[in-house]
């Protein structure tokens, strides 16, 4: 790991360390996710500034106060969609659109299976931690059955989205799934999603210690983090076991990986197909 | 002080149960007493840590303007607060500071009462987290805007369950910490 | 059993929800957004306990839509939300109207534009009577205290069951996240409004035959009725008949009249000190508050001021402020925004009284002194030099 | 042999959660009665720097060796 | 095929005959799969008034005009989520979400995937005419990869939702297609779905021949059904060919059927669990 | 090569496609609808000839948030819909004023509410000005003709740019399905405005810093100059500060500053036969067209009619119907809806005119004789016994 | 053999699409000139109903047999 | 006929290519004769087949009202338009025919010619998809509300390819019984 840049570095090329600390609970994930991705980014050795981070809204939605990247934030639940206009009208970009759960998978669910369909080259970051950390700890659509909400008070009763799964029905061409534990390998799960070329989902499993850790009794974001370490399996790991012994356990790893012509690409190749030279813009 | 509506404002940290303690004087004084109250507190983004306010309203009448502008009884169990809201409290009234942790009152022409409420609950309860019901015991006996027994009845209907002997010896803790500084 | 005193403490927000259970709604759908958040989750906890479902959808329109649905079953239905998705609701509103399905929708204003910021706000009181396309009458009340949410919120579901079309409750982030006392009355101490039923047998009825009040009665599904409901422009069976001129028109009157029909009963405004001011203040939601307390400050300065409080927002009290603007010199219109309402006063004053507005966009509540420095700012040329 | 790592902690940055000295593998950090950072056994670094790597805070850092 | 009621007898029973000739273009397939639903619901031998259908817009979204059944259709994409409102206010009765590739895919896309998600006793049928009918043409989200659509002058470039696959990553727990061509599997594949405890969805590939076909230039009704017959795979037969042999091909069948616990039923049991006597409605 | 005729024989629709793109839109996103639906295939004809991206969305929220992320990308962009896209499209475009993104939205109205009919009205009006909740100002033209659309489309994307902000184009089934010459203007006869770009080095540069003229500078995407877009409330650094009245209280009041200080260049009136008219038709759209044939039959019967025509709707000619209210004694208002603009006239005026709103809502255009019957029917009493 | 089936067309609702008359395993039906459906061979009719089922517009039935 | 403008409405059924028909008299008149147009058509829900009509006013001054209220030019190419549309038909304008459809003209006092405008275009182009480019032609020499060297050159340029010289015949089809008509 000596090619792990000095985080001193990472502060002062990627991030406003100036204005830290951040507005997160005490051991919130989202810091963990913030890191994993600049460290990604950083390693692909593209140029910072060819990067852009589209963003929604939920608590992970502020990390534009502390990324030194260009970004876009709109309303709730739209990131892929306005990703998607950002790609296809500059295509030289590298866009990473970062959501929450509710954000990617409850009111943005719709962009991000279209533009898992449509394989435009977009980074998709899901930051699961299972609520909505914003508003105060309701049950999203990534909420375990069972587990309690402020609006699940009985608990919760509808099954979870495999967002995985889904990504990959809607049509994605990368997907993987990994935690905020397992960081040497969520850098390098985001970096290859970076690098393929075409829609990249990467869900990232993480600990909301503050809502989701105390109405659950999963205690602090330390006990939250053994938890979610202890419930994780491999993919390898995952093939040898049965679905009954896989209920409840995050399966990491990368689920696909397949290239496909990339949406961007197709319709450029239209443009210089049928452009006409005195109309240039 | 004979006003008929009382302006109070519980002030300090997150987590001191301040929200908590404001909605059990506003029910103890509105339900229990039969006055009318309004109970209001500040919402912000992320408001997980850091500064925590609420804010009673309690009066003969029917309340119009239901937020406190300026207060007749100030508590602040942090010295941020203490700073932060004593210029915001009326002469006539009175200010209660928590002296655990209220090092320096801020200069004020109300009269100030200092009282180690966290030591107390501490004392009494073996939890720092019921100093806010001490508190409330020390206004009841200090201000006279909510009697005792409304206060006792309000304060344990909101008690956990297994909590109600806890939040009860801070409370009666808090009517004798009032007296005592009282007669000082 | 425990013996519940039966005035309680509660939030805005949760009047908001106990009304509607009071009221009869049983189904709420919803999708969590600050600062409406609470009537959400208490509704979560309360619903089940008195046979009702709680949902939340996977978005505001899913949240409306499924409210719509839930309506269409014969059930009381409602749902919470705050500006940006109030915002997200308003085609669904806007087919609620011409489906002339019956259901409440609670806006807890917070500050726009955008997602602006999360506390309190009265910057969508024009959409609620614009919001949507088509641009129908709306019927939209606004609450000045918890008491007046819970029991507005039992008026927004009767008046919607009453006249099948969607009611909103404007409420903001002050009265949401006040607690006050509300009582809450008996079951039977509350007139509850039912859609009409059909009095004819079902050979005979045509589900959008409006009858002489023009609200067309309409059963539950799953009887020996045929019920359709339809959001294009239909015929009195429910068939779509867009392309017809005749329908078009009647369609859209009707769904208009059958509001104005009821101004009357529907606006409700409250004065206070009106009788022989010279100034008054029209307010509405706590801004009414502030309001109070500033004219009572202004007439111990000796200043003939006065409020008008409505409840109604929409349809607006227009007759009520002609006949304020026949009678006093200056009409002040204290607001959470850039100054809204204040323009329907101005239309329906007709050029009869000096309007100001005062505006207040920091997400603050108004106080009385901003209020009461406009009356003494306006006072002086006006009231002070004649002799009372 | 002398040490010659420096582990540094940002206590404007740090929040406490304790997540680098419950995760060490060395047990180089203990938390302090305030909840801070204490590096208490530099000398067993072994500086796989996993604590600047699961710090959510970027608060601390590893460097040297 | 004895079975099969008398046409006269159907058109009594679930239709307003008298209202017909429909609106719908000669050899349109929106008539198909009214015939087949019909007879789908008069086989499962429920109460025909125990049937709601819920109904978006699209060409196909005027059945409402022709059927006898009880209805509700509001704006266009919304149909899983009233169908959700209205299956959860009122579980005694059976629900059809009836809605167009467009409807389903392209505007109501996150409704239908929490509503499979959620897993509600829904019958969800996707009439796919790979188009926009209503509005004359244009592309949608179920527009085979190269096809002309008014808004695609130079083909499509956008891959397609493989809708089964869509609903399954979602969680659908009856999962089938199959075709107007079909009619007999069809009547079939309906009835299990509506007999399905659970979210049940039919794709039914249907013909189009004013917009899609003309467009195209897949000819009128008969040349497109008999083109769609020929893309006609069984699922038995699929499991036989590589996934380049079945580019393009319709594959049929029921491709996911499974018991799991209902949303609407978990959701009575906690109301029967919580509920106070004293409050009853 | 063939040799284009100059004039062209375009659709409404066509035209506003044809318009944007001489204005400089090299992104547009859709999702179908009628009667807007031919912008979407014409753009997705054209633009790739130009060098530019047509997107068909998974729906109108998808459209509007693609044409925002273009935008941010630096490239001018816009979308087309109808009423209940232009209603889902609210949340978002409230977002895209604060947020600072200049983009455009054209609705061709259809009649609502709900699906209603897919003709033709004029129902959205007071939804353009209203129907984002927060309630801030917004700039929206209205072409009476084809010609107009292609102008006015090029005349809202410049607003948008230069004023970052989103602008509407409020067309109709009737202009939008009407084929009428338009000339299309060689590249370099059209003025076109862009975004400012920061005349500061990177590192002094503050994407929200909004400059003497209230007006952030923005770079496009990709540069040294690093770039944030915020929907929520936020410092001049872009930081989200939505805890701090102040911030509140300054975002909203700079978004509406920056617009009512174009007040006098953005509102365009047309007056015909106004100078010594004693009624005069307040009209917009294509009913303007009807209004302006109403008023010359009626100076054939000798009444002295005049016509005031609006190409923007909002932000409303205050000033010019304030001046128009004090010269005539009546304003007709003839609008295809239940009577909206009317209610800014009436406001305007002040009581000073008397208001007579015409309305029509079966998607039908309104005809001269029904504005010339009202015409008549006001003029005998004030003007036929004045001898001229 | 005298033949017991009947085939009707209900003109109104048919929009002589020729599904029917395609799809007709017997050959039983054709298309007249206007592309209305004639019953031409109704005795090579094996009452299979195919025509009914695929029929978009309800409007052919079969009975008898 | 001295009006300075014409308002012509061509009518049928859905599938005689009247709309092409009516922007093809547009863009003859307003593009290469140079006079001011509006265009319009009926849109409607499934207006697939059914009843079509196009509507186009020509003008030497700009147009004020777009639409046609009553038409001084009336084309029916069936018995249903004819029977719609002669009612709103100025007495002192024209009406043409198409007899092949056409068996019964409703009374009018507007002058009416009748032409079998789809026989000739089976006879002359061997399609009946050319019949309205007859009509455009009987109407110019009937009328001269667009000049034959503007409609012929608006009618080439909207041919789609191959489909040219069909066209042309067509049209000289329909100048030449323009003519005949007239001169009966
Ligand atoms: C249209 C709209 N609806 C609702 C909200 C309220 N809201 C803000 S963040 C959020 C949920 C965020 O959850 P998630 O995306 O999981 O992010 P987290 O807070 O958990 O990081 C919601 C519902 C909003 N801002 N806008
Ligand atoms: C909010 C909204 N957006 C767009 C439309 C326009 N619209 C009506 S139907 C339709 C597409 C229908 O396609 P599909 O669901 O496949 O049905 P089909 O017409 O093909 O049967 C569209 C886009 C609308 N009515 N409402
Ligand atoms: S609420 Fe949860 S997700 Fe939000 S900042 Fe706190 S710990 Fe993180
Ligand atoms: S992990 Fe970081 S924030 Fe947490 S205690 Fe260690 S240094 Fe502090
Ligand atoms: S670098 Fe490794 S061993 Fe050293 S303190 Fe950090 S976690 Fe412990
Ligand atoms: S356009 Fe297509 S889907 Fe619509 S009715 Fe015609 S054939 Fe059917
Ligand atoms: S299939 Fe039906 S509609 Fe088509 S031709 Fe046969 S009978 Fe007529
Ligand atoms: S029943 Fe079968 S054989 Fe008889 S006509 Fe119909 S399709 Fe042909
Ligand atoms: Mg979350
Ligand atoms: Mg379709």
């Amino acid at each position: 790991m000596a090619k792990l840049k000095p985080l001193t570095e990472l502060r002062k090329e990627h991030f406003h360390f100036s204005r830290f600390p951040t507005t997160y609970c005490p051991g919130c994930g989202i810091g963990n996710v913030l890191q994993a991705v600049t460290r990604a980014i950083d390693e692909t050795g593209r140029p910072p500034e060819s990067f852009t981070f589209a963003v929604g809204i939920g608590c992970y939605g502020n990390i534009g106060n502390y990324l030194d990247f260009d970004e876009l934030r709109l309303s709730h639940g739209r990131v892929p969609a306005m990703a998607t206009g950002l790609k296809l009208a500059r295509p030289d970009l590298n866009v990473i659109a970062m959501m929450g759960d509710g954000d990617a998978t409850a009111i943005g669910g719709n962009h991000l299976i279209h533009a898992a369909r449509r394989n435009i080259d977009i980074t998709a970051i899901i930051l699961n931690n299972h609520t909505y950390g914003m508003t105060g700890g309701q049950y999203s659509p990534a909420t375990r059955l069972g587990d309690y909400a402020t609006t699940a008070p009985y608990g919760m009763l509808e099954p979870a989205f495999d967002i995985c799964k889904l990504a990959e029905g809607a049509g994605a061409t990368f997907v993987a799934r990994t935690t905020t534990f397992r960081m040497v390998q969520t850098i390098d799960i985001v970096r290859r999603a970076i690098e393929h070329p075409g829609f990249a989902l990467v869900e990232i499993d993480s600990q909301c210690p503050v809502i989701y850790g105390r109405m659950n009794r999963w205690g602090d974001a330390v006990s939250m983090l053994k938890k979610q370490n202890a419930l994780t399996v491999t993919l390898e790991k995952a093939k040898t076991m049965t679905p009954e012994e896989l209920k409840g356990k995050i399966v990491v790893g990368i689920f696909k990986q397949a290239v496909e012509p990339e949406f961007t690409g197709e319709y450029y190749k239209v443009i210089n197909r049928v452009r006409r030279p005195q109309d240039a813009s | 002080m004979q006003a008929k509506q009382w302006e109070v404002r519980l002030s300090g940290t997150g987590g001191q149960g301040l929200v908590t303690a404001g909605i059990i004087l506003a029910e103890g004084a509105g339900i229990y007493d039969g006055k009318e109250v309004v109970q209001t507190q500040v919402y912000g983004p992320q408001s997980r840590g850091g500064a925590s306010r609420s804010e009673v309203i309690i009066s003969d009448e029917p309340v119009m303007y239901p937020e406190v502008t300026e207060s007749d009884v100030l508590l602040a169990m942090s010295q941020e607060a203490a700073d932060a809201y004593i210029h915001e409290q009326r002469a006539e009234g009175i200010v209660l500071v928590d002296s655990t942790f209220v090092k320096v009152v801020p200069e004020t022409r109300a009269k100030v009462y200092a009282i180690p409420l966290t030591k107390i609950a501490r004392e009494v309860a073996r939890t720092e987290i019921v100093a806010s019901i001490v508190a409330l015991g020390a206004l009841a006996t200090l201000t006279g805007i909510v009697s005792q027994d409304g206060l006792e009845q309000a304060v344990l209907a909101r008690a956990p369950k297994g909590t109600e002997e806890a939040n009860r010896a801070a409370l009666h803790a808090g009517f004798a910490a009032g007296h005592e500084v009282r007669e000082q | 059993m425990r013996a519940k005193p039966r005035a309680r403490l509660m939030l805005g927000n949760e009047a908001c929800a106990e009304g509607a259970i009071a009221a009869g709604v049983r189904f709420f759908a919803g999708y969590p957004i600050t600062p409406a958040t609470e009537t959400a989750e208490v509704m979560a906890r309360r619903l089940p306990e008195v046979g009702g479902v709680y949902i939340q959808m996977e978005d505001e329109l899913g949240s409306l839509s499924a409210v719509v649905g839930a309506s269409a079953g014969g059930v009381k239905a409602m749902t919470a939300t705050s500006s940006p998705g109030f915002s997200l609701m308003q085609e669904f509103i806007s087919s609620a109207i011409i489906g002339e399905y019956p259901l409440v929708v609670a806006n807890v204003m917070r500050l726009g534009p955008g997602i602006g910021n999360i506390v309190a706000s009265q910057m969508d009181v024009m959409q609620a009577r614009w919001g949507a396309h088509g641009g129908l009458p709306m019927i939209a009340f606004c609450p000045s205290s918890v008491r007046e949410t819970f029991e507005l919120t039992i008026r927004a579901v009767n008046w919607s069951e009453r006249l099948r079309t969607p009611v909103l409750l404007m409420t903001d982030g002050v009265v949401g996240h006040m607690r006050e006392k509300v009582v809450i009355p008996e079951p039977g101490e509350i007139e509850l409004w039912n859609r009409p039923l059909p009095a004819v047998p079902p050979e005979e009825y045509q589900c959008f035959d409006p009858g002489p009040d023009n609200v067309p009665a309409i059963p539950p599904f799953g009887g020996k009725y045929r019920v359709h409901y339809n959001a294009a422009i239909h015929d009195f069976r429910g068939v779509t008949t867009m392309a017809d001129p005749k329908w078009c028109e009647y369609g859209v009157r009707r769904l208009a009249a059958k509001i104005e029909a009821h101004i009357d009963e529907l606006t409700e405004t409250h004065s206070v000190l009106m009788d022989d001011a010279e100034i008054a203040v029209f307010a509405y939601g706590p801004v009414a508050r502030a309001a109070e307390a500033s004219v009572r400050q202004a007439r111990e300065m000796g200043i003939k001021a006065g409020l008008m409080r409505t409840v109604t927002l929409w349809p607006f009290p227009e007759k009520q402020v002609r006949e304020m603007a026949k009678q006093v010199e200056v009409i002040v219109v204290p607001e959470m925004n850039l100054g809204q309402m204040v323009l329907e006063v101005e239309r329906c004053a007709a050029g009869q009284a000096q309007i100001e507005s005062v505006t207040r966009v920091d997400s603050m509540l108004i106080t009385p002194k901003q209020v009461l420095d406009r009356i003494t700012a306006v006072a002086p040329r006006r009231q002070i030099p004649w002799p009372s | 042999m002398p040490v010659s790592v420096v582990i540094t902690v940002d206590a404007r940055a740090c929040k406490k959660c304790g997540i680098c000295v419950e995760f060490c593998p060395k047990a180089v950090l203990e938390s302090g009665p305030f909840g801070e950072v204490l590096v208490t056994r530099a000398e067993a670094c072994n500086q796989c720097r996993l604590c600047e790597l699961r710090c959510p805070d970027l608060a601390i850092t590893v460097e040297g060796g």
